[in-house]
This record gives C-alpha cells, structure tokens and sequence, in this order.
C-alpha cells in the first residue's frame, strides 16, 4: 500500500489521514488510549473547552434512542488553564495534530478563550456556536447567519490558529449559515453538531433529560448529516470537515464523496471504542481496493 | 487502571427470579483485573440499541476466569440478553470505574443492599474479614440471602409486601436493629441510598454507596453520568462522573437533588 | 374495558381512537385491506392528492438508512377526480373518517384543490405546505412563517372542511411556523413531515435517489419529533396530529404525553403492516393498565 | 389478489454457488396462493435495516406448503438471511405483484436469464408447455441449468469470463443461436433487459420481462417503486409501480432511461 497518499491538508495544517474526533465524544483521548493507538488518528479534536470551568447540566444528561443517542451535558470542562496544563502535555506524546473546540456563553467568552488557546501549543480551533445545551445564546449564535458571521469575525480578530467553525443542523437553510460563517472569516467549517431532540419517558411521565430536551447524535442523524455537508460543499470553497453517525469507513467514504476533506467520528465512539483507527483502516483498505491514491479523487465526486 | 474489549462466551444464563437473570460470563483479561464494585459494560448488538448496558460485576471467579453479573430484564437491551442461548458472544467493556475501597480494614462492616442493587455486594463480602452485618430488602424477596451467610455473614431481611423477612424497607431494618459498625457499604435504588446515607450520617457510620446513572462511554469521556459531588474542604460542589470517578462515593459527599 | 374512552375529537370530528395513518404510506388504505380492519382506525389519511395528476419523480425513489428511510415520490397521484370517483367510494365503505391530504405547486393549485375537496364526501383536508420533493415552491411555503400564514389564509377561503396544516420539520424555529399557520386559520395542526435527507452509493460514486435529496422518515427521526410536537403544543392551541418514527404504541403514548391528540402511523406501515392496529390495541391496553379513562388526563402531561 | 403476513420456518438455507444461497421456506398459505413472476417481502428483523427485501420466488411446492428463493448476498439483509440457520423463523409477506402471463400458449417459448435474475424462470418454466428455449448468462457459471434441463428446455449459456458456455453476454449469445419465439420471457440485469427488449423487438418476438425496483411497502402504498411505462395506444407514459402493476411488464411499454 505505499504508493497510497492519505494525508489531507486543512488550512495549511497536514493530518496523517482524514479521521479525527468529534468534539465531546473522546475526552482528550486519554480515556480511549487504552483501546486505540493515537497515532494512528489523523488529528484529536478535545471536548469543548471555555476560559473558565462550566458545571453543565443536571443529571440524567444521556438517553438512548433508536440508533441513536440524547446528550444535555451541556459543555461541562474544567476550562482552558486545567485543559492546558494536563490534556496538551498528553495529546503532545502522540504524533496528531490537535483541534481545540472552544465555547462561549457571549462573544466576549468566545473571543477569550480563542485568545487563550491561541497560545497554546494546538493546532487549530473550532468555533462551537452550535450546541444546544448552552441556553444563555448559544442557540441564537449559531442558527441567525447575520449573528454567525458577527461571532466569527470578531473571534477571528483573536485567532491566531486557524478557525473551523461548527455548524448547528438546526437551520432552515444550512447554506446560508455556512456562507455566513466564511464571510465572517472562517478558514474552514465542521458540520454537523446534534440535532435537537427529546425522549420521554412514558412511565415516569417525564422527559429522560433533566434539561428536556438534547443533542441527538448517532447512525439515526446521518442521512441529514451528508445531505447537509454536500450542500455546503457545493457552496463554500473552504474545507469541510464532515460528521454526524458516521460508524464505518464506508459512512466516512460517503462523507468525504459529498465533499469533506476530513471526517469526525463522535458517538460511534461509544458503539465501539476502537471505531476511530477501525475506520481509518478502513478507508486505506477502500482506497487500496479501488486503487484510489489521494482522497481528492473522490472528494466532492457528487455532482 | 487499564480496560479492554473482550468477546464474552455466555456459559451460564439463568433465571433466579421473575425476570432477574444470573449470567457467568468467560472473561479471562477482566476477570484478572476486576475488583468489587466494578462495572462491565456489555453492548447488545442490536442495530436500535447502540449504547452498551452498564451491568455491575456480581461475582469474579479470577481461576476459571469468569465473571458473573446479575440483571434485572427492564428493557430491550436486558430482554435481549435474557435470551441468548449459552454459547452465544456478548461484546464486554471493562473492568470499568472504582470498586468499593478496601484499603482499610473494619471490625464492623454494615452492608446494605436493596433490590437489583446487592448482586455487587456478594463480590464485596467475599473481601471483608471483620464482622458483617448484611440488610437486604426487595419488593418481595431479595436475592443471594443464601450467598451472604454463606460468606459468613449475619443477614436480616425485610420486603416491601412482607413476603420475606420484615415488612418494609432496608431504613427501617436498620432503625430496627439498630446495627453498629465502622464502615457501611450500600448499593440500591437511588431513594433507598439517599435514606440509607441519612442513617448513616445519623449514627455517625461512614458510607460508601454505589451510584447509577444513565451512561454513553462508561470511561470518563462523554461527561455524561454526573452527580453533584461535594469533597470534604471544598467550599462548592462540582459534577463528578459516575463511570470514572464513582460508581462508588462516600456518602456525606453526594449532594441529593431530590 | 368498557370504561375506557379512546374517543378524540378534533374540530368538531369525533374519531373512535386516535390513531390515523400518516400520508403518503397507507396508500387510500386499500392496499393494507388485506392485513388490518381499517374500521379499527380513528381516520385515515390518504396520500397526496392534487387537483390535477402528478408523475413525481424519477426511480430510484425509496433508499434504506439506519433505522429509517429516504423517500422521493415527490407526490405523485392520479388527480383530485380519480381519488373522488376511487378511493372515497371505497374508504366510505368502513367506519372511519377520512382526512385528504391536498397539495400543490402554486397558491392558486392549493385553492383550487382544497375547493374540490371541500365538495367531496371526507372529513377534513390536511395542507400539505412541507413536502421536500416538490420544487416549484413547497420548499418556501413551508419554511418561511410569512409565506406559511398567506398560503393558510388563501387556502381558508376556499376551504369548508376542517383545515389541518401539516408543517415541515426543516426549519430553524418550528413554533414561528405553528403560530403562523394558527394565525392563519389552521384548525388544527400536524407535524413533523419528512426531514430532508441524503444516502451516497459509495460503489456507484452517485446518490441512492434519482433526485438526490428526499424526505427522512421512520424510527430515527422520533426524537426530532416529539421535541417539536412538545414545543409546538407548548405555544399553539389548535389540536395537533403528531408523527415522525411512531411504531409502537409506546411511541404513540410518547406523542401524547408531548401533547399530541391524534397520532399519524407512517414508516412503521412498510415495517409491519397490521401497524396501525396493533398501535391502537396498545393505546387501549396502556389505558386499561394505567388506569386512564380518557386520553386527555396524560396528553400534554410533560410541562 | 389477496396477500398476507406469515412467519416462515426456513427449512433449508444453503450456499450453492460463491455468495449465492438457496432458501426453502415454510409458507403453508403464500404457497397456495403464488404463482411464478410473484416475489414476496422478508423482513429481516434487525434493528437498523426496517423494509423488508423483496425477493422473487424461485420455486412453489403448494403440496408441502414451501417456497424456494434463491438470493445473493450483497447487503446487510441478505448477508442476514445467509447466516440464518435452518429452523429460525423470518417475517414474510406475500404473495406480491403480478407473475408472468400465462393466459396464452405459446409453440416456442424463450426464455432468457441472467445472473441473480435466473431464479424466478425455473418456476415459470414448469408452467410453459410449448417448446422452451433456455438462454441463461451470469459471470462465470448460470445458476440451475440442470434444473432446466430437466423441465425439458433446450439450454444454451454463456459467461463473462468464458469459463462456462459461450464467452459473452445473453445478447450476444441469442444473436449466436438465432432463435425463434412467440413469445420471450427475461429476467436480469436492467442493463440486460433492456438490450434484450431491443432485441426482441428486432425480431418481432413480444417480450414479458421482469423489472426491478427499490421498494419500501412492496403492495402499491407508498408509490416507491415506479417505472416508466407507456400502454400500447396511451399517448404518454407514467409511471406505474414495480411491486403491483408489475413485477412483470411488457418490453416494447417500458420506457428506457438511461
Ligand atoms: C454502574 C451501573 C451498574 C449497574 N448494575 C446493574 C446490575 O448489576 N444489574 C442490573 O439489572 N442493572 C444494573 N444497572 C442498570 C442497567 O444498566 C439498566 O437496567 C440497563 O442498562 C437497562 O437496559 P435496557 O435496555 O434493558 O433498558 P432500556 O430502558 O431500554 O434502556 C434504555 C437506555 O437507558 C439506560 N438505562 C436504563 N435504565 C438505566 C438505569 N437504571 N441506570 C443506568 N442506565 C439505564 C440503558 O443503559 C440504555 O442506554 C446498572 C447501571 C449502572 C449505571
Ligand atoms: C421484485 C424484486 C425481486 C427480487 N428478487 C431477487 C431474488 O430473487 N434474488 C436476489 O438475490 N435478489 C432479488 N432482488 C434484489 C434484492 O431485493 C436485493 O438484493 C436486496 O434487497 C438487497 O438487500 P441487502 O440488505 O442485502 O442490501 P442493501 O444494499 O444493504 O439494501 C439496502 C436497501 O436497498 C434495497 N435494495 C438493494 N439492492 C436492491 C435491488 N437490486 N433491488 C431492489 N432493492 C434493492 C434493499 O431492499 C434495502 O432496502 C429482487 C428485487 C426486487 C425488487
Ligand atoms: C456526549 C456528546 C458531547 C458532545 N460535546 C460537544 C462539544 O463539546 N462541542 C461540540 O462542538 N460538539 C459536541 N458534540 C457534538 C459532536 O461533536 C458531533 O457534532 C455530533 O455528535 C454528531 O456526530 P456523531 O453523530 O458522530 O456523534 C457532542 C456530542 C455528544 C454525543
Ligand atoms: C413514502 C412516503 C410518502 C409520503 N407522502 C406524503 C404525502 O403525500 N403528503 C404528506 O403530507 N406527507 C407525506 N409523507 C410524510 C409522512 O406522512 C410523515 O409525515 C413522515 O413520513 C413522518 O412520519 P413517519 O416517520 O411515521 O413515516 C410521506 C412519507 C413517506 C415515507
Ligand atoms: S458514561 Fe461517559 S463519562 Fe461516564
Ligand atoms: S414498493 Fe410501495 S408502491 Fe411499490
């Protein structure tokens, strides 16, 4: 298989191969380092992280649903000193590269800690504006394109990496977010985060979540997902990093057909705690067997 | 401690009780590295179910390098265990979270265990060498009595219909009885834990009691099985995660919502 | 069980039960004659039907994804006249009521079928202002709350039956959209349609569906409904007709306590054809072991 | 036509060529009532595959009460049934869509097949009483050509890679022996049916062929399954349902796409 390139190229910044993590689905990667090889993922991409710690939600945070799973955890860290001083000293024994997802209750909380995290040794940042646990605007950030573009254009005036922003499937019209989200200056965009969901539990007559309503990740959301990362795709020319129920290498091939340079595994994670390398075997073996020797053969190859 | 993935043979699968199951699993890696208290998540492989069960370790037999767990059919995931056949391989994560901590030694051990909550505690018993004083109470009959004096311990029992033992619940045993001790170790219904440690701190016991709740990773990854956790001398309680930091925890640390 | 009252009552419509087929899977019910007593069955709502015929889409239509489908009939149906001269003739033969689900490409073609409608022998008109699969506009009528209450307000002229307005889950708020159809005349409201979907055949390097995108349904998207059937009840106070994933009647409870009236069996049809009947046993029995003499002491039970 | 839903004992599940199986069934009342060019539905039962496949029947033993199918494992559903052992019991539906007409007699019959779409001609040839001239292809080796021989049919075959009969496609091969017909009968390949329409309407022979369509309901609901097709004297086409007005079609109505 040498003659098989599967190096991607975000922003500059050179992943081994297209797999890296989504956000809040494998800690640090220090939980999960005892099952796969860290150096075997393309990039690490951590659990949100703001400039101070955040309690999150109460308890229950987790429901399953069919293929799928409910999340309210609603960004729990320790914040950006204790992320400093133990996860980049781990994630820096391993030869990936490392995205920080950051998160903010207001644009001043944004621009903080991507200032912080600027300063730090990671690779690149990724804008979260999308989750649906943060009640304090959260929601509205992500899902008004005049407020997205207003959010990355002020938090790119402190960046000094570059700048994934974080798409919310929450929308009526994902185009003209992602649109937004390059307007305001964002060198490349993830999608999707959860989508918003509920589960009640019928005989407590109550919903499963505390917080009633969460994030609804897993197998069941990708046909969403894909539909979504190919319209944006087809509309922005920055990179893509594509997730939302990915579980195997031929979901990961179908992401990056639809137009994504890379590909997060999140919620798989939990189905199968090897899913990460698994997958990235998988798409050399699928490279191998279709004798394709760079992604960008089939990248975007939908019309 | 290190956790690994294991493909488990069913070798036993039986019922002991209406719709609660007794399982011995061939685990020969997590049954070596096992402790009381521990937990195995254990994956369906149903296509609609795609989180593990989180299933506390009942019994490890490190020789033949089994472990066995004890559940209680409740749901899907339960249900479809209930039916594979012995032979049959079930995915196993594990061995996940803190046992109980025995690294001191009590004269007098409480042992308190409601319901689908005391299969842990056999494990436990097994590793305690002062004098134990088991409570076990159920709807209508708690299992593994038999087990408990067999490990030599001094059990009393009570049900909720007064089936077996006393009619009520594990707080009134223990009023009741009013047992002494040095060390209490509880696993059960949350309600039951919450009184259970209100007794505890009434008689000035300390308590380590086994937490559930609703679980993604079970490793520490997805934040998403906290309790609000106040450490002694911390002036603000934070959110701990049960799967990693628990699932046992000091009783006078929990802060009770509800 | 004779204590039991399944009885819902919408708009002045009594139905036995509330259970009623989602439109588009139940065909105009003769097609599932062979496998349920259709008289068991509060309504029945009948596919599309336009005021003229419609060809729809180009095959492959149908795609499988986890836990769910991808559909894009894009509405075809024989006419306004073949469903009054066929399929009413033949739903009149049962005891139950019959709701017609209308569409249109234009203001003017949903007007002219909500008039023809009004004239026939059923029970109520669902709008259907959400379908993905029709481009000259559906899109926009159905995501776009201004556009939601003109079309509903128009559609009102011309309607003399109960109007229920059926709403498109892809959209940033969907209790804009509710309360801008309530404002225009909606008497009742049904949701969720169809998210907007996609499914890449990795082997052929093109789309599953000839039309690209189409309309997600099933088991996978049920918690994308209840939370907005539970939102949605939350604002409104119009009955509402909840669907999206229902194939039990432990779902069909869920919807309910969510604050659902009535509740629409789709997917679950092609998974098991005696579906809706089981659901309805299930309601009954549910209320029999919980001691619920009517429906209304759990619907909208979750604050 | 009436259709129902029953469970369906399998009674033999057997590999008969490389990723190729044959399937009997116990479907006491779909056997009675199928006739051959119908299909049935089978669920699979796993969670995250929730239509049913639909697959043609191969054969009808009304006398035991079987049907035989005969399916190639390509996805997650077939690769289910392949490991479904003998005595397990899968959801069937049936019988579906119209089979091949046979209201006529015909002297000379042809019939063509190719790969995975041969099955469904065995059934029908038991039923063709004139003279039957069998054309089957496949990649390397058509399935049940003895199974025609014995029916009484004149067989000719070909493959892709040579290795068994003629090295080509049915096309070619009809083209090689030239034969005469009132009647074609074809199941395939799109790709093959359609050059083998044009084929048969080259040399004036009306042609049934069986198409194939992605379903969800398979019984006429849900307009999934479409196929463009223009009646002898219509002036335009539409698009009429694989799974109810079909399976089985006219040649010279069906309008070729692609
Ligand atoms: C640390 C720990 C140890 C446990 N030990 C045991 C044991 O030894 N024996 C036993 O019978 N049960 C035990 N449980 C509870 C057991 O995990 C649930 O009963 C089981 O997951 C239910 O799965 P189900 O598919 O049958 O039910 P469903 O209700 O269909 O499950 C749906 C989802 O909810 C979760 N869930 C449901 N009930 C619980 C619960 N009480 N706690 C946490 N998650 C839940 C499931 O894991 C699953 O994700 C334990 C739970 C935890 C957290
Ligand atoms: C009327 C009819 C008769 C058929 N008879 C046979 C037969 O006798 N033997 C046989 O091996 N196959 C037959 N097929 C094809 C068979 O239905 C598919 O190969 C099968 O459904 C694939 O399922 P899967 O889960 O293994 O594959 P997957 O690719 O995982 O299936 C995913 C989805 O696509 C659908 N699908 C995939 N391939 C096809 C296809 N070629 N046609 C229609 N739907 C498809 C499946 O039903 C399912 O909904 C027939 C198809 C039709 C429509
Ligand atoms: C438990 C959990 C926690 C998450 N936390 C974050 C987070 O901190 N920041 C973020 O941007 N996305 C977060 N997400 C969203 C995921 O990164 C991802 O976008 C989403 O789960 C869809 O992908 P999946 O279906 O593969 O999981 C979280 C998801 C889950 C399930
Ligand atoms: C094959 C198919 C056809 C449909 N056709 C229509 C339609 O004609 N009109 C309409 O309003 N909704 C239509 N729908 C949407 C359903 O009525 C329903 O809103 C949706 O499928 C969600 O419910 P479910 O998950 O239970 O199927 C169709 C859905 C499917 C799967
Ligand atoms: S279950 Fe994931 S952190 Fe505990
Ligand atoms: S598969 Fe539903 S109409 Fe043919």
């Amino acid at each position: 298989m040498t003659d098989i390139d599967t190096t991607v190229n975000i922003c500059g910044i050179e992943m081994k191969n297209p797999v890296t993590t989504a956000s809040g689905t494998f800690g640090s990667g220090r939980e999960f380092s005892d099952f796969v090889d860290i150096n075997r993922i393309g990039a690490v991409t951590v659990k949100g992280v703001s400039s101070v710690p955040w309690k999150g939600n109460d308890s229950p945070r987790i429901a399953e649903v069919y293929g799928g799973m409910l999340n309210s955890v609603g960004l729990q860290n320790p914040g950006a000193k204790w992320f400093i001083e133990n996860d980049i000293p781990f994630l820096k024994k391993y030869d990936t590269k490392i995205i920080v997802n950051i998160c903010g209750h207001t644009i001043g909380e944004y621009c903080d800690i991507a200032e912080i995290m600027s300063d730090a040794d990671v690779d690149m940042l990724e804008l979260n504006i999308s989750c649906p646990n943060v009640r304090e605007g959260g929601i509205a950030f992500g899902t008004v394109a005049p407020m997205v573009e207003k959010v990355v254009k002020s938090v790119k005036k402190y960046c000094k990496k570059p700048l994934i922003v974080k798409l919310s499937p929450n929308v009526t019209d994902i185009t003209e977010i992602a649109k937004a989200a390059v307007s305001g200056g964002a060198d490349a965009l993830s999608l999707i985060n959860t989508l918003m969901g509920m589960k009640i539990d019928i005989k407590k007559r109550k919903p499963v979540l505390a917080n009633k309503i969460g994030g609804f990740s897993g197998p069941a959301i990708k046909p969403v997902a894909v539909r979504m990362v190919y319209q944006v795709c087809k509309c922005v020319d920055v990179p893509v990093i594509g997730m939302g129920g990915i579980i195997n290498s031929d979901d990961a091939i179908e992401f990056i057909m639809a137009g994504a340079t890379m590909i997060s595994v999140g919620t798989a994670n939990f189905m199968n705690p090897k899913a990460t390398t698994e997958i990235a075997d998988g798409i050399e073996k699928f490279m191998y067997e279709n004798n394709i020797k760079n992604l960008s053969e089939i990248r975007g190859i939908i019309d | 401690m290190q956790k690994i993935i294991e493909m488990a043979e069913i070798l036993e699968n039986e019922e002991i009780q209406d719709s609660i199951f007794r399982m011995t699993l061939s685990l020969p890696e997590i049954s070596r590295m096992a402790v009381s208290g521990q937990f195995i998540n254990i994956y369906t492989g149903l296509g609609e179910n795609i989180l593990p069960r989180p299933i506390s370790i009942n019994e490890i037999d490190a020789i033949e390098g089994n472990i066995i767990v004890t559940y209680q059919v409740v749901g899907k995931g339960t249900d479809f265990f209930s039916k594979c056949p012995v032979g049959c391989e079930l995915k196993v994560v594990g061995p996940l979270g803190n046992g109980f901590d025995l690294s001191k030694k009590y004269e007098k051990n409480i042992i308190v265990g409601g319901g689908i909550g005391i299969p842990p505690l056999v494990e436990l018993c097994k590793h305690i060498e002062g004098r134990k004083f088991v409570f076990l109470g159920a709807k209508s009959k708690p299992i593994y009595e038999d087990d408990f004096r067999n490990l030599g311990a001094e059990v009393f029992i009570c049900s909720d219909d007064g089936n077996t033992g006393m009619k009520g619940n594990v707080v009134e045993l223990l009023n009741d009885i009013q047992p002494e001790g040095d060390m209490l170790f509880s696993c059960g219904p949350k309600i039951m834990l919450k009184y259970v440690s209100k007794w505890a701190a009434e008689n000035n016991i300390p308590a380590q009691i086994s937490l559930e709740e609703r679980m993604a990773c079970g490793i520490g990854a997805c934040v998403g099985c906290t309790v609000k956790i106040q450490k002694k001398g911390d002036s603000d309680w934070q959110n701990l995660k049960v799967c990693k930091d628990g699932p046992v925890f000091m009783s006078d640390e929990v802060i009770w919502d509800d």
